[in-house]
């Protein structure tokens, strides 16, 4: 199984991420450049968290105009798997893969801390191993969490069951609607959320709740149980 | 608006950049004639108190400052600690107390700006922060804004560069309602044979300009930095700087390709008074002259002086001394990120610095003189007053004690800093062990099965003023209770020691009897000091804060699978007492 | 040169958390009477060309392209000076 | 009810990331012969007066007060509806 992370200026997650990758598949992750216009032949395209472009203009906006951003949205397309991480949940939507926008945190403030997160959809190629309603912990760090979409289309994502993540147990640290925190493309393969399960996928970090992302979006995840 | 360089220098001009007469009869004779106004502007940048530590310097001496885990003490951007395996801790704290009480925000990120660029200057990636704030009463108005903007631009700064912030101190007191203090830490890891100095190398070598384009940022601030507020504040605003923590990120991993690139001699990052400074400890420290020209230097704004791109402080900027044959590289690696590389000048052999403006030579100075020669005093102390022990008896007993641990615990100075800290990446780089809340930050070295470095900062300032000699004895036993709390091995620590006005004597006495008690505790424990910064004029209409010496200290785990936190306890558990 | 400015708001019903802290903030200072409060940008932007067509029509691109998220905001562009 | 516009924007000289990261962008969205971009705030304002005079003094002091930051920005009033 082959990864390829996305890389931009400004982006800082990007070697928590190419660490997590590395360690949950055993390979290092390729990587591709924000100016290249092909992405390799891969399995899983990742855009990690950060302040691409230092999230000027709106978050995530200047990065989701680059070159790569094209040949993700034809991979995409083809059926290609995509995560996009915080920043990277924030760029997919500037770029239109993903329905919806993330405004500034209800609290106005940067908010890193834990949170339980519901998986409102375990039908998708990145929750398989988790169960339907399943609580997990996941940390969050962001100043733009704050997901709106309008009624249209939110009962569009519910209808579908786009919607995969909820935050839990009042747990929304950010004002989300219906506490979102993670959506899914229409078609299923690409997938947008606010928390890092990159930052908890061994004991170091204090628990492993985030691997089984990875590890599904991977077809790992038979392994699970090993790791 | 073009300030010439011919402004005739009077009593006046002199003062207003904070040098005293005898300070100006000195510069006069090196000079070797009347400084032109923009030598005057850079003999005032270099001999400013903030530069040159001049009343702190005799003391600062008796510091221990080695040690066989030392690689570089102070005098360089940061210290520079072993930590086996090849490998080093780079550390240091700084202090942006003036600029965040006048711009809270831009004040406080641009202090985690300074002090990340002094650690990644040296070759290091950062790996960790720490930011130590002290504030007014929690009632005084000015109080919730400054906290506010402070926390933010904090936040603001290091969440955008992408380095956890493990540990801090909040505190509050009547006695900074005129002063704030900031006092940023940040640590990085590098490869000990690849450390980057200031000191240049070779004659007629390429001088470069990194990074973020010049402006009138902060012109005066390094003046600033050493006055002592009064009521005609707001007058000195136009100085405040605006941070940039997207380019300071690319800049960070672009100095980092460059230097495996081989390219780089020496390299200083441009922090108060940016050009002078940088250009100057560079030459100085390697017995070199050094040649700008300032109209190669990449400007964001029209028509600026000579004297004004020298003492601009805008952010996010370097200067290398750079091997020719690299430049096309080097150009390249600044270009993909987006960055300003220009030549500015060159090294030389005749010991001078001199600067060149629209064919004009503006300066003209001994370089070795500048940056080695300013004036050191040993300013009059007192030794503080003793403090009378309160008879506790004279304060009645609480009737409900429980009602009066709540009271303490809800208190604004020791209730939870989550609050703070929440507003901090803590988890970013994925090496996080242990989080602001417990006794000390633990960070993972990356790509080590077991090694983890634990930080924190301390001091109390109320015991700093009751007895400053014990005071800073207690912030370093504090700081290193702290580490060995966790199970790591403390290696050794950073001090910014924050005071009044030093030309009071008793304030004076402060410093030098803080500074003895710190002396003796680092010497005892074998904790060396290996870098640091001094904030003096911290005063606001003759009422000085509380002595505030801090310290922050790192220390080493072996092996992390067997360290200690707080929150390890169960029920039925024993507690135990140890110590005196 | 052509001087420019350009204002992006909110689309109405869009969620406007700045807006609303704000509005708290001020009751808090204590002004009275204030109704909605929302929170946009505005774009000063100069351009080397004297044709004032041409500037509106690139200006319009780049709002449509960069400046305005079209889902959520809406934008003017006013030309300033020319 | 009145309802009003305040824009602040940055002072002069101050540096302005944000306007600089979007010059750098729509230079690659190739947008030709851009010069300085200045990015600042718009805050639409309702406020239950009709009074005009006090309208404007209440809208200077929230700029004074909480909406510009005014060390470094600037700020402008403009009543758009009484
Ligand atoms: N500004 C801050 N940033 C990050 N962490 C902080 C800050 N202030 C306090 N903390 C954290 O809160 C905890 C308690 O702080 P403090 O009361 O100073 O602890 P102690 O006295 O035990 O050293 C520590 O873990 C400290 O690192």
């Amino acid at each position: 199984m082959r990864t390829a992370v996305i890389l931009l200026p400004g982006l800082n997650r990007d070697r928590d991420m190419i660490a997590a990758i590395t360690k949950i598949s055993g390979k290092p992750p390729v990587t591709v450049w924000q100016t290249e216009t092909e992405i390799p032949n891969v399995d899983l395209i990742v855009i990690p968290g950060g302040f691409s472009y230092g999230d000027y203009l709106r978050c995530g906006a200047i990065g989701a105009r680059m070159p790569v951003m094209e040949a993700l949205r034809k991979k995409a397309e083809a059926g290609v798997r995509v995560i996009g991480v915080c920043n990277g949940f924030q760029i997919l939507l500037e770029t239109g893969l993903l329905p919806g926008a993330l405004m500034r945190n209800a609290s106005l403030k940067f908010v890193c801390r834990e949170v339980k997160l519901e998986v409102t959809n375990a039908g998708t190629p990145f929750t398989a191993s988790y169960r339907q309603g399943e609580i997990i912990r996941c940390p969050v760090a962001h100043h733009d969490g704050n997901y709106f979409a309008d009624g249209e289309t939110l009962a569009r994502l519910n209808g579908n069951g786009q919607v995969v993540f909820r935050y839990a147990e009042g747990s929304n640290p950010n004002g989300s609607i219906e506490d979102i925190a993670g959506i899914v493309s229409e078609a299923g393969n690409v997938l947008g959320l606010m928390p890092h399960p990159e930052n908890l996928i061994e004991t170091a970090h204090g628990g492993t709740d985030g691997r089984g992302i990875f590890e599904n979006a991977l077809g790992l995840s038979d392994l699970a149980g090993a790791a | 608006m073009t300030i010439r360089n011919s402004i005739p220098i009077t009593p006046e001009l002199v003062e207003a950049h904070g040098i005293t007469p005898e300070e100006y009869e000195r510069i006069r004779d090196l000079t070797g004639r009347e400084p032109t106004f923009t030598e005057l502007g850079i003999w005032s940048a270099m001999w400013n108190e903030h530069c040159s530590y001049k009343s702190s310097k005799k003391w600062l001496k008796t510091l221990p400052t080695t040690g066989p885990q030392v690689i570089q003490g102070p005098g360089e951007n940061a210290g520079v600690v072993d930590i086996g395996d090849g490998e080093c801790v780079v550390f240091k704290m700084e202090s942006h107390n003036h600029p965040s009480y006048i711009e809270p925000y831009q004040g406080a990120a641009t202090g985690v700006g300074g002090i990340l660029r002094d650690v990644f200057t040296m070759g290091a990636r950062p790996v960790a922060a720490m930011n130590a704030l002290r504030f007014g009463e929690p009632e005084h108005p000015k109080t919730r804004h400054l906290v506010s903007g402070v926390v933010s631009g904090v936040g603001g700064y290091g969440n955008s560069f992408g380095v956890p912030t493990v540990g801090g101190e909040v505190e509050f007191d009547a006695r900074y309602n005129g002063n704030c203090l900031v006092n940023a830490f940040a640590a990085g890891i590098a490869r000990t044979d690849a450390i980057f100095l200031s000191e240049a190398k070779g004659v007629g070598l390429p001088v470069v300009y990194l990074g973020a384009k010049t402006g009138r940022d902060g012109v005066g601030g390094a003046t600033m930095a050493s006055a002592e507020f009064g009521d005609d504040i707001d007058q000195k605003r136009p100085t405040v700087q605006v941070g940039d923590p997207f380019t300071e990120k690319c800049l960070l991993e672009a100095c980092l390709e460059l230097m495996t690139s081989g390219a780089v001699i020496a390299i200083q990052d441009m922090g108060a008074a940016g050009l002078t400074c940088s250009a100057v400890e560079m030459g100085a420290k390697g017995d070199l002259g050094i040649e700008l020209d300032l109209d190669k230097v990449p400007v964001r704004e029209e028509r600026m002086s000579a004297y004004e791109m020298m003492l601009s402080e805008s952010q996010e900027r370097m200067l290398m001394v750079l091997r020719p044959e690299k430049e096309n590289e080097a150009k390249a690696i600044f270009a993909k990120w987006g960055l300003d590389f220009a030549i500015v000048g060159r090294t030389t052999d005749d010991l001078r610095f001199r600067i060149l403006h629209q064919g004009e030579e503006v300066a003209n100075l001994p370089i070795k003189e500048l940056g080695d020669e300013a004036p050191e005093y040993d300013r009059p102390w007192i030794e503080p007053g003793a403090w009378q022990a309160i008879d506790a008896s004279q304060f009645p007993e609480p009737d409900d004690y429980a009602d009066a641990i709540l009271q303490v615990l809800g208190s604004a100075n020791m209730c939870s800093k989550r609050w703070v800290w929440e507003q901090y990446d803590t988890l970013i780089q994925g090496n996080s062990l242990q989080l602001p809340g417990g006794d000390a930050g633990v960070v993972r070295v990356d790509g080590h099965e077991t090694k983890a470095l634990a930080f924190s900062s301390d001091v109390t300032p109320r015991y700093c003023e009751a007895d400053p000699f014990e005071g800073g004895k207690q912030a370093v036993a504090e700081c290193w209770r702290n580490l060995t709390a966790v199970g790591a091995e403390p290696l050794a620590s950073t001090d910014n020691l924050n005071f009044g006005n030093p030309e009071r004597p008793e304030i004076m006495g402060q410093l030098v009897r803080a500074i003895a008690g710190i002396g003796e505790a680092c010497e005892a424990l074998g904790f060396p000091i290996v870098s640091g910064n001094v904030s003096l004029y911290n005063e606001t209409n003759g009422e000085a804060i509380l002595p505030t010496p801090t310290i922050a200290g790192v220390g080493l785990l072996p092996d992390y699978s067997v360290m200690a936190r707080i929150s390890a306890m169960q029920e039925g558990d024993a507690i135990f007492l140890l110590g005196g | 040169m052509t001087t420019a400015r350009i204002v992006v708001t909110l689309k109405n019903g869009v969620l406007d958390p700045q807006g609303k802290a704000i509005e708290g903030a001020l009751g808090t200072l204590n002004f009275q009477g204030v109704g909605k409060v929302r929170q946009g940008k505005v774009f000063d932007v100069e351009l080397d060309t004297k044709d004032r067509a041409k500037a509106e029509s690139d200006l319009n691109a780049m709002c449509e392209k960069l400046l305005a998220n079209t889902v959520i905001e809406d934008y003017a562009v006013e030309i300033v000076e020319e």
